[in-house]
């Protein structure tokens, strides 16, 4: 019968009419400001470091390697160490630049990193009225407290100050073995290890 | 109250309007609107005489017009066809380029 | 009644004389456009109601869109120059058009018609119907045949030449 | 009339026991203060006054609920920013309008591109003025009411093509011939499917339509035209053809915004676009006026024992439901193809236009016949002309749901 | 009055309305166009015997049992056209006739267009057909006959050249339309004089019809150009249509070019029914030609012309058919011929025996020409009798059924129809009191009719099968037709036979029938003996007929198909004449058409020696004003001469302006002319 | 109509300008449209140079190019990984499949196998991917036949719980990233495959309602049935692949001719077309999507436990050895095939991407001769382009 599918359609389109007021599961839209979505234990944005206890400045674990300023695909990295009164290099950066507006939120600097030092922020409202100073971030906007980082990524944080404490470990018992020999960065960063699903 | 005349010689007014733009313009789709104008003119005469004098046949110049306007309808889709296929052929709607009968 | 006839009557004669005297063909069927609605209004003034919306529904509606469908399919043709207009035969055409309407209205004018009294004619829908179908049978029928002939008719000449079968 | 005479006269008024009457009074109590000469003139204007407030309200109203029900079908809130439950978005999308910057081409003519859409909305509101609202709401009762909607209604093919000519735009252009074709097209079997009512009816007069649709059978079931065979396929066909002739989806090529940007509105923007909008819906009020005037009763009450609610509301419950029907259409349909569009006109509307006109000419003559009988055999005289053309369209084309086979 | 007389419209409009659906119908559709068809002509027939058995109650009052319907039209002017149609004895017989033989026929186009790829088309046009020539018998009314009559000449186009891309049939669909056209033009001239001497075309309407007394009365006693009745100029005027349609003799060279039609169109329209429509119409307006001043004593000039006519197309087409050899068109010419005997039984008065004649003749030369088909059919398309022979073996239905319709046609004693309706025209002619010439014309006819149809027989159904392409390897022997085809030729068959039985002699029911008698059974009759002697001399007639035919045909078949006919070998330029048919074709070619060739001619020396000769005058001035021009040049001044030829070119120029197709220069004309009319109207005192 | 100037094999040839003189005759005046960049139907910055007789189509030229963003190049002067999340913004409907193909390029380049737990995860993730992007393209699709998006809508629906499980999964919603060198970037998070379980569960049904809405239905079968038809020939020598060219009834699918990751041991079946027409392309996707959804629930029932990356893998300072591989899956549009050449350093020395946008769209202007304008939307809409693969 020409025009059944037709009818077929209108019935299915107001199926979903009337659904759309009495079924949360067709009805799926979220009133953005008012309502939000709790966010995905995983979810990344942008990347920002992570520095323990309260100070900012000291407790930055970067020590301004540029492995990450290096990988970076869109490079979107500034680093420039920390330089002592004889120019010699700290492991400290100096400046730590990035830029969001170019960042692609491809997490390979958190991968790269072998001092847990950079991660992953899931902060998405930074929409901004100057895209070239505003989306610039610098190191004191960078800089979050770990404790930032068990907030947002909780499993991950804590697995990561395990590595870190038995990592620490490990260098304070080579430091008490192996005398003043210095502390040189693990070759391998273990890889994230994450509970299995 | 306004005199027959002087709806005749709006007619005719209009009838020279529509005359002088058929014979004037070059395009035939001018020519063609000129005729229509001049049509137009008639049906006014018809309607104006019918209402001042009925006569014998009550509706006779209502119905004059009625058809008359059902066959300018005619016309002009004729005229109009035949503007399309000499357009077609000759690439032209000017009046003074189509004096052949040949194809 | 008389303000009415003599503002219609300028809008007649204004379009009349403004689609004749543009340039472009689209500017002319709009005021022919005007003209002929002007002219259902002295209709419907006159108490012709079925004929004054006769014209509107025939003319706006049909004459109108043909005649623009008409320019664009000869769409070339609207942009190609006008060329002066007052040539010789331009005159010519006006001054023909200028002798036939003078002789026509001072023959109006001249004419003994009687003033007439314009006596309501009763024109209802109904009679009309009711003659068309009685008395105006044939004619009708005429115009009807007439009508479906001049349709094939217009579609076969408009249809393109190398249509073969 | 004194004032105070005014006074006393006004709870009569009130009291009349049709309510219906109540705001035909009230007009003519204003009116009545009024030296003579002007009575006509004030008269006039305030129903024409009355006729663009509804209207411009209705208009404000059907765009909302054409978003919010657009948005429903499609599982999303629709406006529900501006007031609560979004109900002043209109308001908005009237200020964003008029304060829009209005834009016209370099190229455009500038004239007719102003003129267009005033061109389209003026003859709309003159159609609203032969539509009867309610027992005894009708602005003008034309003798010949339905040629007259029909001539004004030819007018908006003009103002189509101003609006797509004047851009200069091709796509406009596209547009409008687009535009026209359908409107012409389909104008045919919407008069002919008209016809079928004015020749049952033996009038052209929409308030006679009206009027000859009071009634009940059984004292159940209106005597509406929607009841008869030749009416209910009457209706199918006229609805088929308002809706394209109100370009609206599936017939809305002419703006088919997927293929041709907007058609003859793409060069529109700010208030003339607004005009246009509005240009667009009156003609839908308007058209879906006449399908409830000439099948569904008019202003007829559906049930006989709801009689005493007033006669417009009546019409305009009705034709909130024609809007929401089209609403539902728009949601749900694809739009049609141009050659697909014409086709479906002339060989299948046209068609069943012409055979509906032959079974109500068989139902005028078997007024005899027992009713039950005279339904079952027109009504089975139509199905038979659907199957037909159903079948030689669907052969013609070879639509059909297929079957697919899997590579082993 | 019964529902049937009041309901007769029905008849033709059923097959109108088959016709109708069919011409929309896609041809694919076959069986349904097929049954459309068939199912509407049953229907019309089932109707036609109803209303036939209903004339068959006499009225109570006695006289001819009449009934009619008449309405209005449409309004010309203060005036009605009025239609109408009729019941009577006339119509019911005709009515039943041509349905049944209809019926048979369309049944019997099933198979015979079986193949044809416009199956559904060939349907419609056939209904169509049926529902006009239905329709022509039933109206009462001189317009609504015309009508039909049209309607039957147009389908006969159609159908004629239904294989319209053999150029032969659409030469002959053109030849049948034009030539039945001048008839037409004369039977509509009598129409409009009828009508303005009557002022109605209705037949009967209670004392006002034309075929009235009232009208009758006043058209016979007025005269018209040396001195013949009204009445007889019109009846003559209406003959000329009937002429043109039943192919009588100077108008009949269509019909045998329209055997290039399907047979089945052949049988129903050239044999059984259209042809018979003109004898129908002299019947019908038989008070017409048979009104003279003198009372039912004389007779009238009309009829006497009809007698002569029929009585000459009789012999000249038996003629013709002697030397034919093409299987329809034996049939046809003999068609032709019997038509001729038809028009002489309705001339000589014998308004019963024509009619009678009429009815038997539809059946059995359907049956034959049916037959014919099926042969044609069995030899796969070949129409030539001498390319024939023998098939007597391979198709013995046909073969029976054949030569019972040519008993019949033949006139065979006793058993067969035509034997006894062709005895009743013969009695007719006898009894004729202005001249025994046709009775004696209708006796060599009788005998040549005998002959030819005994040779024909012998030809197809005798002998060995002498086809050029007939041997049995590639299967293309003979072969008998499906049973949709015999079926129908048993029924005519059958009908050939019983229907003679109804107008014997002895019990003239069919002829008491028509003329409102209440027909007693007499068997003496039969043994009167003016009868008897009639009957034996057509007998002997027949016999001689045959025998001659088998002598000359039978005894000895033909071996091979070029073999020459035993005729020709005795009298080759006779038969020669009698194989070109008289060479009426030629004849027609020499005079007519070059007559009008000559016309032509004589039109363009007009323009060549006149006109030309004007314009020769008028060079021999310039070249005089010329000479005396180089004359002034040479003695007066040079310029002259330049100045003259560039004002001549000038003016040439002027001339040639106005023919130059601007359509804008034709209007200023118009326009100018427009103005001076006005101005003379209005001043010039032309109102 | 106008009648096409064809070849020997039936179908119309492409006709330039100089060539529309053997058109038997215009009817009408060639009117040419441009059709784009900024076009509501385009799917992005892609432009169609159209030539129009009335509405019919005598010229189509693709132009292409507007989003190009020099990836091949970039590719080959960042490391391996670098370009990982490039990949995602090719296709950035399906960067799930992307990824997956460009890690396969280069663990055959360098001969890592990835765990059977990521392969498993990798399987579920494209099949995922592929319902959402048919799902949607058939969303789209409708939209450029005008219906309000309303089909869209419900298919966008579906997405987002979709994209949902690859949030929860790689931390973003499109970019995923997901992939690694020898398996993937992280294990599922708790409770992933109940949810992913349910969304299986629950996507039958929507197919069930938009098959309802969407196959019977007069309009969509006028406008697609017979539309753009793509003949076998052409489809094979164009080197069209993915759903079209099953559409077109040629049974090539590169899970079933590679077998690559571990389609082997799913049971599915390919669904061919016999008409090669839009319609045929639309329901293809249809019923690609019920087979998606039979791996699926294989896989989410049989996925096995362990670790999900090759402990070979490296991220850093990876430089497989000298040597070139081209890898490729059955992206949801078609063969996505990325080439490589290593010298040993830590960028690759070329690095190519076949897109099976650009190739699928190199067929359209045969596809669009002799439609109108409309169709042309409709068969651009279901050839399923998406500008970032096309352009790169």
């Amino acid at each position: 019968m020409l025009g059944e599918g037709i009818i077929k359609g209108m019935v299915e389109t107001a199926r979903n009419f009337f659904g759309s007021y009495h079924d949360p599961a067709r009805f799926v839209t979220i009133q953005y400001p008012e309502q939000r979505v709790p966010l995905k234990e995983n979810n990344r944005n942008f990347p920002f470091l992570v520095f323990d206890g309260a100070d900012t400045e000291k407790g930055l674990r970067c020590v301004a390697c540029k492995i990450c300023e290096k990988e970076c695909p869109p490079q979107c990295i500034y680093i420039v160490p920390e330089r002592d009164a004889h120019g010699k290099l700290q492991k400290h950066p100096k400046i730590f630049d990035i830029d969001i507006s170019t960042c692609m939120s491809c997490q390979i600097c958190v991968e790269v990193c072998p001092f847990d030092a950079i991660k992953m922020d899931q902060e998405f409202e930074l929409s901004t009225g100057d895209r070239f100073s505003n989306l610039l971030l610098h190191k004191q906007d960078l800089a979050k407290p770990n404790d930032y980082y068990h907030k947002i990524h909780p499993t991950e944080a804590t697995l990561v100050d395990a590595q870190l404490a038995k990592e620490r470990q490990l260098a304070a018992q080579r430091k008490a073995g192996a005398g003043a020999a210095p502390a040189s960065p693990p070759k391998h960063a273990p890889e994230k290890l994450v509970p299995v699903g | 109250m306004i005199p027959l005349k002087a709806y005749l010689v709006l007619s005719a007014l209009l009838f020279g309007i529509g005359l002088a733009g058929a014979l004037s313009r070059r395009n035939a789709i001018m020519v063609l609107i000129g005729i229509e104008l001049m049509l137009n003119a008639a049906n006014l005469n018809f309607i104006a005489f019918w209402r001042f004098h009925p006569g014998t046949e009550p509706l006779a110049g209502v119905m004059f017009v009625l058809f008359s306007i059902a066959i300018a309808a005619g016309e002009a889709a004729v005229g109009l066809a035949l503007i399309i296929a000499i357009y077609r052929h000759y690439k032209t709607t000017n009046l003074d380029r189509m004096d052949s009968l040949k194809g | 009644m008389q303000a009415a006839f003599f503002i219609i009557a300028a809008l007649i004669v204004i379009g009349g004389l403004a689609a004749m005297l543009v340039r472009k063909l689209v500017h002319a069927v709009l005021w022919l456009m005007v003209t002929l609605a002007s002219l259902a209004a002295l209709f419907l003034l006159l108490g012709a109601q079925f004929v004054g919306f006769a014209q509107i529904l025939v003319y706006v509606g049909a004459v109108a869109i043909l005649i623009v469908f008409a320019i664009l399919l000869t769409r070339n043709s609207e942009w190609a120059k006008a060329g002066r207009l007052a040539s010789p035969s331009w005159l010519v055409g006006v001054g023909i058009a200028g002798l036939a309407t003078g002789c026509l209205i001072a023959s109006i004018l001249a004419s003994s018609i009687p003033p007439g009294v314009p006596v309501p004619p009763a024109a209802s829908v109904a009679d009309i119907g009711q003659k068309l179908m009685t008395e105006y049978v044939l004619p009708l029928e005429a115009v009807g045949l007439l009508l479906t002939a001049a349709m094939i008719g217009a579609v076969i000449i408009a249809m393109p030449e190398d249509k073969r079968g | 009339m004194t004032f105070m005479a005014m006074i006393t006269c006004l709870p009569h008024m009130l009291l009349l026991a049709n309510p219906d009457e109540w705001l035909v009074r009230l007009k003519q109590t204003i009116v009545h203060w009024l030296p003579g000469p002007w009575q006509f003139v004030i008269s006039s204007l305030i129903t024409i006054a009355v006729l663009i407030a509804v209207f411009g309200a209705l208009f404000a109203v059907a765009t909302l609920i054409e978003r919010k029900g657009l948005g429903r079908i499609q599982n999303r809130p629709g406006p529900n920013r501006v007031g609560p439950y979004g109900v002043l978005q209109p308001m908005a999308d009237a200020v964003k309008m008029l304060i829009k910057e209005d834009v016209v081409p370099r190229a455009a003519d500038r004239v007719v591109h102003f003129l267009a859409p005033l061109v389209l909305v003026a003859p709309v509101m003159l159609a609203f003025s032969v539509i009867p609202y309610g027992q005894g709401l009708v602005p003008i009762n034309l003798d010949a009411g339905v040629l007259f909607f029909f001539a004004v209604g030819a007018a908006s093919e003009l103002a189509v093509f101003m609006a797509g000519w004047s851009g200069h735009n091709k796509y406009s252009l596209l547009g409008a011939m687009r535009a026209i074709a359908q409107m012409i097209s389909y104008e045919i079997p919407l008069v002919l499917s008209t016809v079928t009512v004015v020749m049952m009816v033996g009038s052209l007069s929409l308030v006679q339509i009206v009027a000859a649709q009071g009634g009940y059978w059984w004292g159940v079931i209106p005597r509406w035209n929607i009841f008869a065979p030749w009416g209910l396929a009457g209706f199918v066909v006229f609805m088929i053809a308002a809706i394209a002739e109100s370009n609206r989806s599936p017939f809305d090529l002419p703006e088919g915004e997927s293929e041709i940007i907007a058609g003859f509105l793409t060069e529109y923007s700010g208030f003339k676009y607004a005009v246009f909008f509005m240009g667009e819906y009156f003609g839908m009020f308007a058209i879906s006026g006449l399908a409830i005037t000439l099948f569904l009763g008019g202003w007829h009450a559906p049930l006989p024992y709801l009689g005493w609610v007033p006669s417009f509301l009546w019409f305009f419950g009705k034709l909130f439901i024609f809007l929401f029907v089209f609403i539902w259409l728009r949601g749900t349909l694809p739009r049609l193809r141009m050659d697909q569009l014409m086709n479906y006109a002339w060989k299948c509307l046209l068609p069943l236009a012409l055979i509906n006109i032959g079974v109500a000419v068989i139902w005028r003559f078997t007024a005899g016949w027992p009713g039950p009988l005279r339904w079952l055999v027109c009504a089975l005289l139509i199905v038979l002309a659907f199957v037909w053309l159903e079948k030689t369209w669907m052969k013609s084309r070879e639509l059909k749901p297929r079957t697919y086979h899997y590579a082993s | 009055m019964s529902w049937i007389s009041s309901n007769l419209w029905l008849i033709p409009v059923l097959p109108l309305l088959a016709s109708a659906v069919l011409a929309v119908t896609k041809q694919p559709h076959r069986r349904f166009a097929a049954a459309l068809a068939i199912g509407s002509m049953a229907l019309a027939c089932l109707l036609s015997w109803d209303a036939f058995l209903t004339t068959l109650h006499a009225p109570a009052h006695g006289g001819i049992w009449r009934d009619f319907h008449n309405f209005r039209w449409f309004q010309m002017g203060d005036q009605w056209l009025w239609l109408g149609w009729l019941l009577d004895p006339l119509t019911a017989v005709m009515l039943v006739m041509v349905s049944t033989v209809g019926l048979l026929i369309f049944i019997y186009s099933v198979g015979y267009m079986e193949q044809d790829a416009n199956f559904t088309r060939f349907f419609c046009f056939l209904a169509l057909f049926g529902s006009a020539m239905l329709g022509l018998v039933m109206a009462n009314s001189l317009l609504l006959l015309f009508i039909c009559w049209e309607l039957v000449g147009l389908t006969s186009y159609l159908l004629i050249g239904f294989w319209y891309h053999k150029p032969s049939a659409a030469a002959a669909a053109t030849k049948a339309f034009i030539t039945t056209r001048i008839g037409d033009v004369c039977f509509f001239l009598g129409i409009l004089w009828l009508y303005g001497q009557s002022g109605t075309l209705l037949f009967y309407d209670h004392g006002r019809g034309c075929l009235e007394a009232t009208a009758l009365t006043s058209m016979v006693t007025q005269t018209t150009i040396s001195g013949m009745a009204i009445s007889t100029a019109i009846g003559l005027l209406i003959f000329c249509g009937a002429v043109g349609k039943s192919g009588q003799v100077p108008l009949h060279v269509w019909l045998p070019d329209a055997m290039e039609g399907p047979t089945p169109v052949s049988a129903l329209i050239h044999a059984a029914t259209m042809v018979a429509a003109g004898v129908f119409l002299v019947a019908r307006v038989f008070p017409l030609l048979n009104a003279s001043s003198g009372g039912g004593a004389e007779v009238s000039g009309a009829l006497t012309v009809v007698a002569w006519v029929g009585s000459i197309t009789a012999v000249f087409a038996a003629c013709i058919a002697v030397a034919q050899t093409d299987i329809k068109r034996i049939l046809a010419y003999s068609t032709v011929s019997q038509l001729g005997y038809m028009m002489l039984a309705l001339g000589v008065g014998g308004y019963a025996a024509g009619v009678f004649h009429l009815i038997t003749h539809a059946f059995f030369k359907a049956l034959l020409f049916l037959g014919a088909g099926s042969v044609i059919h069995g030899c796969h398309e070949e129409q030539d009798i001498r390319r024939m022979g023998g098939l007597r073996k391979y198709m013995p239905a046909t073969f029976a059924t054949y030569a019972i319709g040519m008993m019949a046609l033949a006139g065979v004693p006793v058993f067969f129809s035509g034997f006894w309706s062709k005895d009743d025209i013969l009695h007719s002619a006898f009894a004729w009191p202005v001249s025994k010439g046709p009775f004696f014309l209708g006796l060599i006819g009788a005998f040549l009719t005998a002959f030819y149809m005994t040779r024909q027989v012998c030809y197809v159904f005798y002998g060995d099968y002498r086809s050029a392409h007939g041997n049995k390897r590639q299967n293309k022997m003979p072969h008998e037709s499906p049973a949709v085809m015999t079926t129908p030729l048993k029924i005519l068959a059958a009908g050939a036979i019983l229907l003679g039985l109804l107008g014997t002699p002895a019990w003239p029911w069919f002829q008491d029938f028509l003329t409102g008698q209440h027909a007693t059974f007499r068997f003496g009759q039969l043994f009167e003996g003016e009868v008897l002697g009639l009957m034996l001399l057509s007998t002997l007639m027949v016999a001689g007929g045959i025998g001659l035919g088998w002598w000359l045909y039978g005894l000895k078949p033909a071996t091979k198909a070029e073999a020459a006919d035993p005729l020709e070998r005795v009298q080759p330029a006779v038969f020669g004449l009698l194989r070109e048919k008289f060479r009426v074709d030629e004849i027609y070619a020499a005079t007519v058409i070059k007559g009008t060739f000559r016309l032509g001619e004589i039109c363009s020396w007009f323009e060549r020696t006149v006109c030309e000769g004007c314009i020769r005058v008028v060079t021999y001035v310039a070249l005089g004003f010329s000479w005396l021009n180089r004359f002034a040049d040479e003695y007066v001044v040079n310029l002259g001469f330049d100045t003259s030829c560039r004002n001549l070119r000038q003016s040439a120029g002027l001339l040639s302006s106005l023919q130059d197709g601007q359509v804008q220069n034709y209007l200023r004309v118009i326009g100018v002319a427009m103005a001076i009319l006005v101005l003379l109207l209005v001043w010039g005192g032309g109102l | 109509m106008v009648d096409l100037v064809r070849d020997d094999k039936g179908r119309p040839l492409p006709l330039g300008l100089e060539q529309s003189a053997s058109i038997p005759q215009m009817p009408s005046e060639l009117l040419e449209v441009s059709m784009g960049p900024h076009h509501p139907s385009t799917h992005g910055v892609f432009r169609m140079d159209v030539v129009l007789d009335g509405e019919t189509v005598t010229r189509l030229k693709p132009v292409f190019g507007y989003l190009h963003r020099n990836h091949e190049k970039i590719a080959e002067k960042t490391s391996y990984i670098g370009s990982m999340p490039y990949t995602d913004r090719l296709d950035y409907f399906c960067s799930m499949t992307n990824n997956w193909a460009y890690a396969l390029a280069v663990e055959k380049l360098v001969g890592l196998a990835p765990p059977d737990r990521a392969e498993y995860i990798r399987i579920i993730t494209a099949e995922l991917t592929r319902l959402q992007n048919h799902a949607c393209l058939v969303g789209f699709l409708l939209q450029d036949m005008g219906a309000m998006g309303t089909p869209l809508m419900y298919a966008f629906r579906e997405r987002e719980k979709i994209l949902d499980l690859f949030e929860s999964l790689s931390g973003s919603r499109m970019m995923c990233n997901y992939m690694r060198f020898g398996g993937c970037r992280v294990d599922l998070p708790p409770g992933w495959l109940e949810q992913a379980r349910r969304v299986v569960a629950d996507f039958p049904q929507f197919l069930d309602e938009f098959e309802a809405l969407l196959t019977g239905n007069e309009i969509l079968m006028a406008r697609t049935q017979g539309i753009g038809v793509l003949s076998k020939e052409l489809a094979v020598n164009a080197s069209v692949t993915g759903p079209m060219l099953r559409a077109s009834g040629v049974n090539y699918d590169v899970r079933k001719v590679d077998g690559y990751g571990f389609y082997p041991r799913f049971d599915f079946r390919v669904p061919l077309g016999d008409h090669g027409d839009c319609y045929d392309r639309l329901m293809i996707r249809l019923l690609e999507m019920r087979e998606s959804l039979k791996i699926l629930e294989a896989a989410l029932r049989d996925i096995p436990t362990g670790p999900i990356l090759n402990p070979k893998s490296k991220l850093r300072n990876f430089k497989p050895n000298p040597g070139e591989a081209y890898g490729r899956i059955e992206a949801p549009k078609g063969e996505l095939g990325f080439y490589l050449i290593s010298d040993g350093s830590v960028s690759p020395l070329r690095y190519r991407v076949r897109p099976p946008s650009l190739i699928n769209l190199t067929i359209l202007e045969d596809m669009c001769l002799g439609h109108s304008v409309a169709d042309v939307v409709v068969i651009l809409g279901s050839v399923d382009i998406v500008l970032g693969e096309v352009d790169r």
